[in-house]
């Protein structure tokens, strides 16, 4: 590859410009009006303005795209996650183009994308799927005996869609009709597609994906589950690998059933197969094939050692897998939290303004994929995603012990952002229960938050908003000063801090 | 130096002198004995009875953000920013003047000027950040004044639509 | 344990600081007067005052830390590295006083200490050592004629010694005797003994240690070797794992003998022990134990997943190793690079002042221990180490060039450091092809720097310093504004980045 | 606005108009079409030609820093503090007067007034980050002022021994 083209921004353009970087190839990025001064354009070697702030007119405009490779002289486009990545007229534009997309082909893309198709294939391959319809109803009346036949609850879920946009929990069938109507209405706006069909619904599962990467030469692999159950607004928030509940056996069963998926959709490049585990932790269901480099992919770097965005350019370039199944393991324990500009005492609405204050956490085992820095203006545009913290230790509870210290070391100031909300889920009993099923949000955080600061932690940021605010006055403003030198301060030191002692 | 700040409601009194490296901050009446150094912009380091607290220090308009051991606050000062920041905390409750609850762009305008609408009423969609946001009526009145229209860009601080309440 | 005081200051103080706070016990740093605003202080959960800045005042007076232990209510300390964590009377002191010491025993230590006691107790168990005295010499003919039954070159080398101190290389018999004084006076005055002896000088080896735990029940184990041979004034400043010449065989064999030559010593806790390996890679001579957390430790934990500092206070705590040598693997590869205030430029002449800006390298597979801040005033008091670079990745390649990408993103303006020089070293054909050698330094860097800065890039520095300069101008000093929201600024980023193409 | 910097001895001229944040730069006659912004202090972000560079710039005495993909400049520039910058630069080389190469504490100090010294006589001894570092005289000469004593601290400025130089 002569140079790569990243379609994306924030913390996942960062992380693929480094990618690059690392393995010595040349990589542009593109950036909206609203992004000149995002960190993306300012780590990257080359950037190049592809339209105004609107997604439609900047980061979803395929032809400005192209035209932008072009310009930097760029064969090959990385479509991070969200935007272009999962768009299979995208990657067969780049395909005729003869740009190499990096993801798997257009017609991998295309059967994935549409579910109905996808469960089609699954179920000639014996890939268990969630009992319910293979085809849209033909009416009304079929809808309901396929309901009252597989028994309710049932969900109702657009073939197209995604993000649980359009999904609908229907228990008794008389609500039936009005989801039905509700879901074909939303995923046609939506999607471009009304179609929609109905599932059995699973109660209390466990969200488990399996990260696969498959070269163009028939190799498969799987790089063992991650549990992505805790979820808000339909969106992950906390991720882990490997999952608390699923054993060796289980993992075994599972990842060789993901590998079989992938390869039943010829599928190319790193993907990951997304399954339902039932309450009881021993049925599980295909869901769907994430046909992209997840957000959640760091916690599965962290424990296997492999470096995913890596081998998807050594894949696109049509190199061999350098490993067999054999060769890979999990070692520790990963945890991500997922950190987004948005306020959790208030309907998770997001937030925009000014980062007036940040600071990182630092230390072992502390992974900060940032797409942030301390004064830049979170535009309102885009997704609130802000940066993903990742700890990796030696086992569960030390993991879990070393998020809560990583997410009390960290500050974001001036924006509301789901810091404290995430500290609150870690250090949950439920949390180190692993009782991680999809429901943990309305059952262990619906009375979130618990408890007030003490007294004592407020008279403290009182202190030191005095004590700040007066340093600023005495100086006439927030002036960098020189710092004094220790032979300045010493005595003052001295004075300062041995009275007590 | 004295300082008064406010926090949910209620008024704290900081009398501090900052000049020394050491010093005593009495809030309300309780005294602390401080060894107190500035790291950078925003950042003082305490040491208070051996206990070292790092805290982080950011200026907005009309108070300061503070957070410390992973909490977060939110003080009030008596600036001469209190105007807007009363201002804005408003928004959502006083009568007719509606504003958006953040910046964003202006997805859909469900009112006309002379509408009835009663509490609750959706009034206009504000999308920012790929999240759509219904901004409802919280008063009985009719509709006074539209001022966006589908496509506007729209700040926290403009009256979008302006409602005449019902007696 | 109830609360641990960590002795220490700079960034392994920081590393011990999250360790118990990952860990959930309490801690406590010592600092100095001139160290109040030090990074250790500020991340410290308590902090004592132990006196004025010299050392000897402060980290090296064991009054001073047995009074600060009781004052906080520590029952254990940490040593961390250099100071007095091989000082085995402070160890022997803390036993005395009921305080748990996390290292080995005084015994241990006493004996480890004293290199020609180390080389009687290795002979006895057959670990291969050095040809050489076992005993000082009688006098000096006695010296002569064990050098010439050696053969020369030969070392001269203090018992007590470290750090190279009082080492003299002898060619030819007429040097000797000059060399046995001069290294006698040098160990007398550092280190109050001028106990000397001869050894064979291994030329062109290789400096390849192994890490060990063992716990006070018997069981040892080791995690793989360090190759740590680059170095520049006797101390090391580049270090990996695994080593680019041990391979499977040479690995079990030598980790066995390390295993052994700790057991033979009676160590407890981490250690590690120290080979040179001859320019064939055939023979290796055991060198001698280091009874402390290394500088260099976190690229075993990057490679094996293990947390040392945490396994530290396990064992001191008196629990069981968690895993058995089956249990443990290298993972792809690290490479650690020290950031020393120095001059390369100046015979590495030490460097202290104000940091003026400070950004360090973020993304995959980087860590960063760190002992600084930006706007800190590095002071002349200690050892010049600021922060320790570490990178991780699938294999050797790919660490190498995220070891260069990880120097090259980071910066410290304000005092002299060796960063330009650590991208030399990694970047050079020699480091590439695994010519590792201790005699690296000399036989590669001599003609540091070779290369001066193109004219591009001496213009985009002074493009940024007059750009830099009159904004301050234009706003009368470095005052930090607010930056313009979006909305403000649309209109100009459309002007100034939409223009030309 | 110009700047004038000086680099290794030689001379830089520098014109800029930063009201914009397109603006076209000359150095010494070379013009370059730059699209910048100020990230926060001392943080510079170029877009030129489609290339994008991230620059650090620090002030100092007498001059700034700045570090730019890996490589460090050091850039005189012609303020109030030039004088000590060039006096600091000369305490090697210019004759008489010996300063300490870095901050740090007298260990030992070797002659007293009236000894003569030649150029490489070992004057004093000084300690600093575990470092001993002998400073030599640069000049023959007569030793004329002994200004420090075993356990003084040094900075770089003030002068340690003072000598007359010879004929």
């Amino acid at each position: 590859m002569k140079k790569i083209l990243i379609v994306n921004r924030g913390e996942i353009a960062v992380r693929v410009v480094r990618a690059c970087r690392d393995m010595g190839i040349p990589s542009a990025v593109v950036y909206s009006d609203a992004d000149r001064a995002s960190l993306h354009v300012l780590e990257a070697d080359e950037a190049v303005r592809i339209g105004p702030a609107p997604a439609l007119e900047s980061y979803l405009n395929i032809d400005a795209v192209i035209a932008a490779a072009r310009e930097v002289g760029a064969d090959a486009i990385h479509p991070g996650y969200g935007f272009l990545a999962e768009n299979w007229r995208f990657a067969k534009r780049c395909e005729d183009e003869g740009l190499t997309f990096i993801g798997p082909t257009s017609d991998a893309l295309q059967l994935v994308a549409d579910k109905i198709r996808s469960r089609e294939t699954m179920l000639a391959q014996n890939v268990p799927i969630i009992p319910g319809m293979m085809s849209s109803g033909k009416d009304m009346k079929d809808y309901r005996e396929k309901a009252a036949e597989m028994g309710y609850p049932v969900l109702v879920k657009a073939s197209a869609g995604g993000g649980g946009k359009g999904m609908q929990i229907v228990r008794e069938e008389e609500g039936l009709e009005a989801a039905i109507e509700t879901s074909s209405r939303v995923a046609g706006s939506a999607f471009g597609d009304d179609t929609v069909y109905i599932e059995k619904l699973i109660e209390r599962p466990r969200h488990i994906e399996f990260q696969i990467l498959a070269d163009m030469h028939g190799n498969c692999v799987h790089l063992f589950e991650r549990e992505c159950s805790i979820q808000r607004r339909h969106q992950k928030i906390v991720e882990e690998s490997p999952s608390p509940v699923v054993g060796s056996e289980l993992r075994a069963k599972m990842g060789a059933t993901a590998i079989l998926a992938a390869k039943a959709c010829g599928y190319t490049n790193a993907g990951t197969v997304e399954f339902l585990l039932d309450e009881d932790g021993t049925s599980f269901y295909f869901l769907e094939v994430n046909a992209r480099i997840q957000v959640e992919h760091p916690v599965t770097e962290m424990v296997t050692g492999v470096d995913l965005v890596r081998q998807q350019i050594l894949i696109a370039r049509g190199e061999k897998l350098e490993f067999t199944q054999g060769d890979l393991s999990q070692t520790g324990h990963a945890i991500e939290c997922r950190i987004y500009a948005e306020d959790p005492k208030n309907n998770f609405l997001p937030s925009s303004g000014r980062i007036s204050l940040f600071r990182e956490p630092q230390g072992p085992g502390i992974r900060h994929d940032c797409g942030i820095y301390e004064g830049w203006e979170v535009p309102v545009h885009y997704d609130p995603i802000l940066s993903k913290l990742i700890v990796h230790a030696e086992d569960r509870d030390a993991a879990r012990a070393r998020m809560k210290r990583a997410l009390g070391d960290m500050s974001i100031l001036g924006i509301a952002t789901c810091l404290e909300y995430l500290w609150s889920i870690i250090d949950s009993e439920a949390y180190a229960a692993g009782e991680t099923q999809t429901d943990f949000i309305e059952k262990h955080m619906s009375d979130w938050p618990t408890s007030t600061a003490s007294d004592e932690t407020e008279h403290l940021a009182l202190i030191a908003a005095a004590l700040s605010l007066s340093t600023e006055s005495s100086t006439g403003g927030a002036v960098r000063e020189k710092a004094p030198s220790p032979w300045d301060t010493l005595g003052s030191w001295r004075i300062g801090a041995g009275g007590g002692r | 130096m004295e300082f008064e700040f406010t926090t949910d409601g209620e008024k704290r009194r900081v009398k501090t002198d900052a000049r020394s490296p050491r010093t005593e901050v009495t809030i309300d009446g309780t005294s602390y004995d401080v060894d107190w150094a500035r790291v950078r912009d925003g950042v003082i380091s305490l040491v208070i009875d051996g206990r070292s607290h790092t805290v982080q220090v950011a200026r907005r308009d009309g108070g300061v953000d503070v957070q410390l051991e992973g909490r977060q606050f939110s003080f009030g000062t008596g600036s001469r920013d209190d105007d807007s920041a009363v201002a804005a905390g408003a928004s959502a409750g006083a009568g007719g003047t509606i504003k958006a609850p953040m910046p964003g762009n202006v997805v859909k305008v469900m009112v006309a000027e002379g509408d009835e609408v009663t509490v609750g009423t959706s009034l206009v969609v504000v999308e920012a950040m790929k999240m759509e946001n219904e901004v409802k009526s919280p008063v009985d009145g009719v509709v006074k004044k539209v001022n966006v229209a589908a496509g506007d860009s729209v700040g926290t601080t403009e009256a979008m639509i302006e409602i005449e309440p019902a007696e």
